[in-house]
């Protein structure tokens, strides 16, 4: 099947939906599943839409779509993700079905376009379906700011793209890196790279663009919660993967540069998660660093355990922002102690809970572990004795603020606290938990993908 | 034939299944919890010691193991402890909140510390040491303050980061994880650093100062039967970690020609030699019990520091002896005040008194640990100190010996604090329907007082594994005989000692039973001055036992605890200074770091 | 081995007589220094036989185990003391440190006894006791460190026969500041008066005696005379060359107990804090100097 | 400020709260007042709150001829040098005095005292019965004049009964015993036969 | 059947070897008579100038003791009041056996000049037995140390068996009591 059906059906499905409003969740969920379908059926390759040149070397302006390993990954996170969320949310947020199809199409489309202009407009559109997504929290101020942090930043992408378009003359970004290759002149090319990686940064939560996280998240709703730090998060580190890892030359002071934001970025962020006394202020920081350290992962080429740690960090988060999301809806009240005992009569509950903290934390017999061994192995084989450290401390750091609310969430504060999860929230719970276990404990499958995603960079590098 | 993976899977096994009896029905599952440690110690006792364990792996994905008589002690000690422990489950985990998963907790991180002694690649012992890390924390916030295990898991936690860095660093430098091989080829800087990184984590798992903060809370606040576990226990895999970075690696730093010590082994002692002052003062100050205790290993890991880090066999000895003569003795004394604790519902020393006349049994073998603690012949202790000793005054190192002689001194100070006030003196009337510990309580009650003596009494066999350590680890073993130790500087017949002790006890006997017998009286009968007093709680000298001592250091007492609340304060603030920076409302103060990360990168390469 | 344990018994009922003897003829030596006749020489013999022939009192089964097993401690401490350099009942097995805690199983029995007692006063002085402990044994403990060290052993007789050996002075000799604070231990493990905190009749009703009388009493007597025996003895053996044989000892023996006696009676009682404050300033003081101008100077007169 | 004028400041204070019986100056630092036993809370208040803060004593006096008792309150200033007695005289049949534990709360103990040695009752005072001094006493309070005891050692204390040659008589002291009766031979002279 | 050897072996019969016994102990327990100072009244003033040079308590083997546990003499000097003596009586039920009481003053003996105080009582021996009284309103130095080695007489004669009368006569002693003091041991407010 061709994957054009993957954003052109949600986009079809999202204006269809404006017109029967009643139903559009179902049509969400038909959606989503459809997408899935598409996704066991297509094959990997470039898709050239719009009549232009086959050849990818000719085609500078058109607009083409690459399905890679990499980006399957990516809309198989994005999609299940998408579609779980909706089926949870089925009841409580009708109406904001047409905006998670919008969202679903903006962020296929972001994931598997090959050309930056059209990256910039799928940014546009996923960045809209967020917005309108943060309007679910009725803080508006917040939702406005985001909006501003967004413009800033998909300006800067932008003019970081017209800049590189007029330096190479087009926008295919297989083409694109060729050119960058062959010029092999990296000073000309640092504006515009950084333009475009702030750009992103915002979307991604990247440490000094990202102020917009704390009004959003801070007071998100089992809907947006889990979708702006699940769902997008998810998929903007993998765009910026995919732009750092193939794109991106980074070098010299730039280099230097990048990793101080990200280094202060992972430290910066559990410090200020250790030092909140909000849950969802905790789990929204120390996702910020979590991306930081995505990210910093992609600079540093290991891509395959990035991919890994966006997924894992996409699933735990989140299972953590839908549970504590679920519970401050009835507290209506998220500072930590106010939410002591929450688990003291949801016991399955509270052990998903804690078994995403743990793997967020990277400990054993959890896919985090796996994952952060892993990767800091690489790291030690690169060399980067420094970054480990910083990731440790980090790590120290985080550890003991969510080990902090763990105890302080198993056990009885005052009074006594009951929160009903429904049953499709639990499922959900455990499916997640459960693969988050399997994972960890079996990893074989994990190393296997790590080969394929190689071969497939350099079939982008090779055309 | 025992195969190592067989008994983690096993463990892990009969753990799921503990947590299903354990849902049924607590007895059954902490019963099913006895047996399967039964098993583990029994099959481990059978062909460890011959080093007949199968270590091949078959179904774990990259983990290996090897055995080693190192790793051997160690392991056998703890699961030794754990199996005396789980005796006490039965009668204490429906006290506790999340019972079902205590047995299952307690197995897994016993599988853990399995693989973590077996394992010979470093990042396997990391993976094994997080499983225990996060096991047992679970286990600890179902006692008395949920904080405590918030310390101990950031205390594990910058333990096994610092471990890990210095893995990472060695794999750097060599290329490869095994323990063995990576030891052996590390040289140079990064030998010193791994040396302080490889420390740093056996301090904070020793409790050793300054990374001690940890321990008196979490074992003061463990669930009863746990503690004994913490500071028996657990606690010695920061000795497992010691000898990997003291004698392992041993980086060639200057030598101080008079002690003929490397400086950094030095540094070691003396910080370990600071432990021993720390914890005893500390202990000295504590109300209780548990904490009392806990300080009490806080010291005895400084021992043990102390010991590695003279770089010799006889120290070596003595450390290894103490590290078995320890935690036989601290886990029967945690393990009696468990007992009073169960029948009484608090530790505080205050608030206890003459146990003794209710629970003969569970004082005897306090009195038991604690003579072995205090290091008095004819328990174990003595023997490690003694080696420790010979050891120390054989290099002439000079504080390091003031602090051991203070602690050697201070710990009878604090051992006899609980023996006086929680045992002895006046039996209090809330306490008078109490009895003595249940028979099954009793059972490793008896075998560790029968272990405590036997180690100081016939102290070969012991020393036979510690040769054979010590042989391994490329020193020669000391020598000693069925009976006898010989040190550098002197020999030792603790059977002598033991017999000769008794030959004195006879006597005295003897002289007690021929002279006239006393006449029996009340307890509340004692000379007041001429003073009726009919309340006993005003006849019980418990509370600020050691107040003139204590009186001299009280204002320096807080001052690590407030060492590291501020550290937590100044995190937080940094944090906060980052919200503020970061996560400013107005928009300006974000465009203000983009343009100014474009121009400081612009003004570098560009213009 | 047999026979070895009867010497070492005899050494014990050996050290008992002396010291009691030499503890009534130094009573009578105060009675004089204060221009009083003074009791007979032997007044301590009748004391404590007196206290064994009395029907005394009991506080239940660890008041009497506590005395028993205080009194086969130190029995057994005796047991292994040599009183010259070739006389002793344990060849090689002399070692300082048995003496050192060994003498702790007495004080712990002592102690627990004491507080099993029930009395707060005796809970206090065994506090006393045991913080005064605290006090005099590190700066003891250094100096023998650094005694052991020089002499490459840690036997008694064997750090005799070093002193003794030509060319080397006795260690009070050899080590000045480290006989100084020896001696300064020594008064405060025979409980003599500065450090006297933990009998203070007057004020904490004779400590952890409070509650014994008749044969109890009579056994912590004979117990504190043993007691004094081996640090007395100890005193002689490390510090002052010991002996060769054991008119010479007795000789050192008296001397020593005699200055330590006369000391203690023109002073006043420290109290318990000043006891530990004291010792950990300069005796501490002086006897790490010690040790390091010895072992790692080498500076040994 | 001296004395006279301090005791002329005392005068006035307890003439504007109750009426004074009688005055009696007792020395040039002490002075007592003879009030009415309703006035006496009241002057003592005042007192309190003009300097007096310390109740010294607290006692009584028995006057059985006028069958009364009479308390006295002595108060203590710490920055003026008079003491000041109050006396109030109470009946002494049934007496009983409301306790005065709301203004000096330290008068507890006095007042059991005075109730152990008098028999005065002090309602308002919790344990007034409590005996303080004499444990288990069992006669009526002794420091009443009508309480003889002689008579109640007489009747509690056996008494040691010597036989009529207890005394021996010593040879020493013969002389002296002589010079004794000389002596009083010379007396019986001079008075002229009166002892 | 009991044989006539047997019989003559008697004299060294148990009974007999205790009094021998017994004998061997009073010589030390005359020659070591350790005081437990009672000092209820002023008599106590005349012990200082007893026990320091000039007279020398200590030549005799005798000397002050801090509690009745250890001592064998209860030393009352002076008058007694029923307060005073609740605490003695108490304090001479803990003391080990065998004890002597040694009563200096007069107030003990008949009252003294309190023979007519109502909370003094006369006479000490009705409530425990006394071995030696020491008359004079003090006792002067010499009579103290004079009562003493009358005491120390009494035991060699074994006339000084005051605390065997008090086990014999114990309902006696204790009715006396009773009499005087109601409960000796009573609620004391401020111990509680």
């Amino acid at each position: 099947m061709n994957v054009v059906f993957l954003i052109a059906i949600p986009l079809l499905a999202a204006f269809i939906s404006i017109l029967i409003k009643k139903y559009a969740s179902y049509l969400l969920v038909a959606v989503g599943l459809f997408n899935i379908a598409v996704l066991i059926f297509s094959k990997n390759g470039i898709v050239f839409i719009g009549g232009f040149d086959t050849t990818i070397s000719a085609n500078l302006l058109g607009i083409t779509l690459l399905l890679d390993t990499y980006t399957r990954i990516a809309l198989w996170v994005v999609n299940v993700l998408i579609l779980v969320i909706a089926v949870l949310n089925i009841k409580t947020y009708r109406d904001y079905g047409s905006i998670l199809l919008l969202a679903m199409a903006g962020l296929n489309g972001l994931l598997l376009t090959n050309d930056l202009f059209n990256l910039f407009v799928f940014l546009e559109i996923s960045g809209i379906a967020a917005y309108l997504l943060s309007t679910s929290n009725k803080k508006p101020v917040s939702t406005f700011r985001y909006l501003l942090y967004g413009a800033i930043g998909s300006s800067l992408f932008l003019f970081g793209v017209v800049i590189l378009y007029s330096m190479y003359g087009t926008l295919n970004m297989v083409v694109m890196i060729r050119e960058i290759s062959a010029s092999n002149n990296y000073t000309e090319v640092i504006l515009p790279f950084i333009l475009m990686f702030i750009g992103l940064g915002v979307e991604a939560k990247l440490l000094p663009f990202n102020a917009w996280v704390k009004g959003v998240l801070g007071n998100s709703n089992v809907l947006s919660g889990p979708m702006i730090a699940g769902v997008y998060m998810a998929a903007m580190s993998f765009v910026l993967g995919r732009l750092v890892t193939n794109l991106f030359v980074f070098e010299g002071t730039l280099l230097t540069v990048v990793t101080l934001i990200l280094v202060l970025g992972i430290v910066v962020g559990d410090l200020m998660a250790f030092s909140s006394s909000k849950v969802r202020e905790i789990l929204l920081f120390s996702s910020i660093a979590q991306s930081s350290i995505i990210i910093l992962l992609f600079v540093n080429g290991l891509t395959i355990w990035a991919v890994y740690l966006i997924v894992a960090n996409a699933l735990s988060k989140t299972v953590m922002f839908l549970v504590i999301n679920k519970a401050t809806a009835e507290t209506e009240n998220d500072e930590v102690d106010s939410l002591k005992g929450l688990f003291v009569h949801n016991n399955i509950v509270g052990l998903t809970f804690t078994l995403a903290a743990l793997s967020v934390m990277g400990l054993p017999l959890l896919v985090g572990f796996v994952i952060k061994l892993n990767y800091l192995t690489a790291l030690a084989g690169a060399g980067q004795i420094t970054l480990i450290a910083v990731i440790l401390l980090a790590s120290l750091i985080e550890g003991i603020y969510l080990v902090r609310l763990l105890v302080k969430l198993w056990y009885k504060g005052e009074k006594d606290l009951r929160v009903e999860y429904h049953f499709s929230f639990k499922m959900v719970f455990i499916a997640i938990a459960l693969s988050l276990l399997v994972f960890g404990n079996y990893s074989t499958p994990l190393n296997e993908l790590d080969n394929s995603i190689d071969t497939v960079s350099e079939v982008v590098n090779n055309g | 034939m025992a195969s190592i993976e067989f008994l983690i899977l096993f463990l892990v096994g009969a753990g799921i299944i503990a947590y299903l009896l354990t849902k049924l029905n607590t007895i059954v599952g902490s019963i099913f919890t006895i047996f399967t440690v039964m098993f583990v110690f029994v099959s481990l006792a059978q062909y460890g010691f011959g080093m007949d364990i199968i270590t091949t792996v078959k179904i774990l994905p990259g983990i290996s193991f090897s055995q080693s008589y190192l790793g051997f002690y160690f392991a056998i000690l703890i699961v030794f402890i754990y199996l005396m422990v789980s005796f006490f489950h039965p009668y204490f985990i429906d006290k506790y909140k999340y019972k079902d998963s205590y047995n299952l907790l307690f197995l897994l991180s016993l599988a853990g510390i399995l693989g973590a002694f077996y394992t010979n690649n470093f990042l396997n012992l990391f993976f094994f040491f997080e499983i225990i890390i996060w096991t047992t924390m679970f286990l600890i916030p179902q006692g008395k303050s949920k904080e405590a295990a918030v310390s101990y898991f950031g205390f594990s936690l910058a333990g096994s980061v610092s471990l890990l860095l210095g893995v990472f660093v060695i794999f750097n430098s060599t290329g490869t994880f095994n323990i063995n091989d990576s030891l052996a080829l590390l040289s140079g800087n990064s030998a010193v650093l791994v040396f302080a990184l490889f420390l740093i984590a056996a301090f904070a798992k020793l409790g050793a100062f300054p990374l001690h903060i940890w321990l008196p809370i979490t074992h003061g606040n463990a669930p009863d039967p746990f503690s004994p576990v913490l500071s028996g226990a657990l606690v010695k895999l920061g000795g497992f970690i010691a000898v990997l970075a003291l004698i392992k690696i041993t980086p060639a730093t200057v030598m101080f020609r008079a002690m003929d010590i490397p400086i950094g082994h030095y540094l070691v002692a003396i910080l370990g030699g600071l432990t021993i002052v720390f914890g005893t003062l500390m202990a000295i100050k504590e109300d209780d019990a548990k904490k009392l205790l806990a300080y009490s290993s806080m010291s005895h890991g400084g021992y043990i520091l102390v010991a590695f880090s003279i770089l010799n066999s006889m120290a070596f000895a003595g450390g290894f002896y103490h590290i078995l003569a320890h935690a036989l003795a601290s886990a029967g004394a945690f393990m009696a005040i468990a007992a009073v604790s169960r029948v009484t519902g608090t530790t505080k020393i205050k608030e206890l008194g003459g146990m003794i006349h209710k629970m003969p049994i569970t004082y005897l073998a306090y009195l038991i640990a604690i003579i072995s603690m205090a290091g008095i012949p004819p328990m174990g202790g003595f023997i490690s100190k003694w080696l420790i000793f010979q050891a120390v005054i054989d290099k002439g190192m000079v504080f390091v010996g003031v602090a051991v002689f203070f602690g050697s001194v201070g710990s009878f100070l604090y051992v006899f604090r609980p023996l006086a006030a929680l045992f002895l003196g006046q039996e209090f009337t809330e306490y008078k329907h109490v009895k003595e510990a249940p028979i099954l309580m009793l059972i490793p009650t008896f075998v560790l007082m029968g272990l405590n003596i036997y180690t100081g009494v016939f102290p070969a066999a012991f020393l036979k594994v510690i040769n054979n350590i010590i042989v391994e680890l490329g020193y020669t073993g000391i020598t000693y005989t069925t009976y006898v130790i010989s040190g550098n500087n002197g020999v030792l017949n603790p059977a002598l000692i033991s017999l000769v002790f008794v030959v004195g006890i006879l006597i005295a006997f003897i002289i007690f039973i021929l002279l006239k017998k006393s006449r029996k009286v009340e307890l509340m009968d004692t000379y007041t001055a001429g003073n009726f007093i009919h309340d006993e709680h005003l006849f019980h000298y418990s509370t600020d036992f050691y107040a003139p001592l204590e009186r001299l250091y009280e204002k320096q007492s807080h001052w690590m605890t407030t060492f590291y609340r501020a550290l937590a304060e100044k995190v937080k603030e940094l944090g906060k200074l980052g919200k503020y920076l970061f996560m400013s409302k107005s928009l300006s103060v974000t465009l203000l770091w983009i343009i100014s990360i474009i121009i400081f990168l612009l003004w570098g390469e560009v213009l | 081995m047999i026979l070895s344990i009867f010497i070492g018994i005899s050494i014990a009922l050996f050290g008992f007589v002396l010291q009691t003897s030499i503890g009534g003829i130094n009573r009578k030596i105060i009675g004089r220094l204060q221009k009083r006749h003074g009791p007979r020489w032997y007044q301590e013999f009748i004391d404590i036989f007196k206290l064994l022939s009395k029907r005394s009192v009991s506080h239940g089964w660890i008041f009497d185990f506590g005395v028993i097993m205080a009194l086969g401690g130190i029995i057994a401490t005796a047991m292994f003391m040599p009183l010259t350099s070739t006389f002793l009942a344990f060849e090689n097995y002399d070692n300082f440190f048995i003496f050192v805690y060994l003498l702790a199983v007495g004080m712990l029995g002592m102690a627990m006894s004491a507080s099993g007692s029930g009395n707060p006063w005796a809970s206090i002085g065994v506090m006393r006791a045991l913080t005064t402990m605290l006090a005099y044994e590190v700066p003891f403990l250094i100096v023998v460190l650094t005694i052991v060290n020089l002499s490459g052993n840690s036997s008694l007789t064997e750090i005799m026969l070093y002193q003794q050996a030509a060319g080397n002075n006795i260690f009070l000799i050899a080590l000045p500041l480290g006989g100084i604070v020896g001696f300064i231990a020594l008064m405060g493990m025979l409980g003599k008066k500065p450090f006297e905190t933990y009998i203070a009749p007057a004020e904490i009703a004779s400590g952890p005696m409070v509650e014994y009388g008749g044969k109890q009493l009579g056994m912590l007597f004979i117990l504190h005379e043993i007691t004094i025996f081996i640090e007395v003895s100890l005193f002689v053996h490390l510090f002052l060359g010991g002996a060769t044989n054991i008119f010479e000892f007795l000789f050192k023996y008296f001397i020593v107990y005699t200055v330590a006696n006369l000391i203690s009676n023109v002073n006043g009682r420290f109290k318990i804090d000043q006891v530990v404050k004291f010792f950990y300033k300069w005796p501490l003081l002086m006897a790490v100097t010690q040790a390091i101008i010895a072992i790692y100077f080498g500076w040994v007169i | 400020m001296n004395s006279i004028s301090n005791l002329e400041a005392v005068d006035n204070i307890i003439n504007s709260t109750g009426k004074v019986i009688k005055k009696e100056p007792i020395s040039d630092f002490q002075v007592a007042y003879e009030v009415n036993k309703s006035d006496v809370h009241q002057i003592l208040t005042s007192l309190k709150l003009e300097g007096w803060k310390q109740l010294s004593y607290l006692s009584a006096v028995d006057w059985p001829e006028e069958n009364k008792f009479e308390l006295v309150y002595i108060l203590l200033n710490w920055d003026k040098p008079v003491y000041i007695q109050i006396r109030a005289k109470i009946d002494r049949e049934n007496p009983s005095m409301n306790s005065i534990i709301p203004i000096f709360p330290g008068a507890k103990y006095y007042e059991r005292e005075a109730h152990e040695f008098f028999g005065i009752a002090f309602p308002g005072n919790p344990d007034y019965k409590k005996q303080l001094i004499m444990e288990q006493w069992d006669d009526i309070p002794p420091l009443r004049k009508d309480f003889d005891p002689r008579a109640y050692s007489d009747r509690k204390y056996p008494s040691r009964e010597y036989p009529d040659n207890f005394s021996k008589k010593d040879k020493e002291n013969e002389s002296l015993e002589k010079q004794a009766k000389r002596r009083k031979r010379a007396r019986k002279l001079r008075t002229g036969g009166e002892e | 059947m009991i044989s006539t050897k047997y019989t003559e072996k008697k004299k060294f019969n148990k009974q007999e070897i205790d009094r021998k016994w017994w004998e061997v102990g009073d010589y030390f327990r005359r020659n070591s008579l350790w005081l437990l100072m009672y000092c209820t009244g002023c008599c106590a003033i005349e012990l200082p100038p007893s026990m320091t040079s000039a007279y020398d308590m200590e030549r005799l083997g005798m000397g002050p003791m801090a509690t009745p546990r250890q001592a064998d003499i209860l030393l009352v000097s002076g008058y007694l009041s029923l307060k005073t003596l609740r605490r003695l009586i108490y304090t001479y039920e803990q003391m080990s056996e065998p004890r002597y009481v040694v009563a200096l003053g007069s107030c003990p003996i008949n009252g003294g000049i309190y023979h007519d105080s109502h909370p003094v009582i006369n006479q000490l021996d009705q409530y425990i037995p006394v071995d030696t009284y020491v008359a004079g309103c003090m006792p002067n130095p010499e009579s103290v140390l004079n009562g003493f080695v009358d005491l120390m007489e009494g035991i060699k004669n074994k006339t000084a068996n005051g605390w065997k009368k008090y086990h014999k006569n114990y309902d006696w002693y204790k009715k006396n009591q009773f009499d005087v003091l109601g409960e000796v041991v009573i609620d004391d407010e401020f111990h509680q």
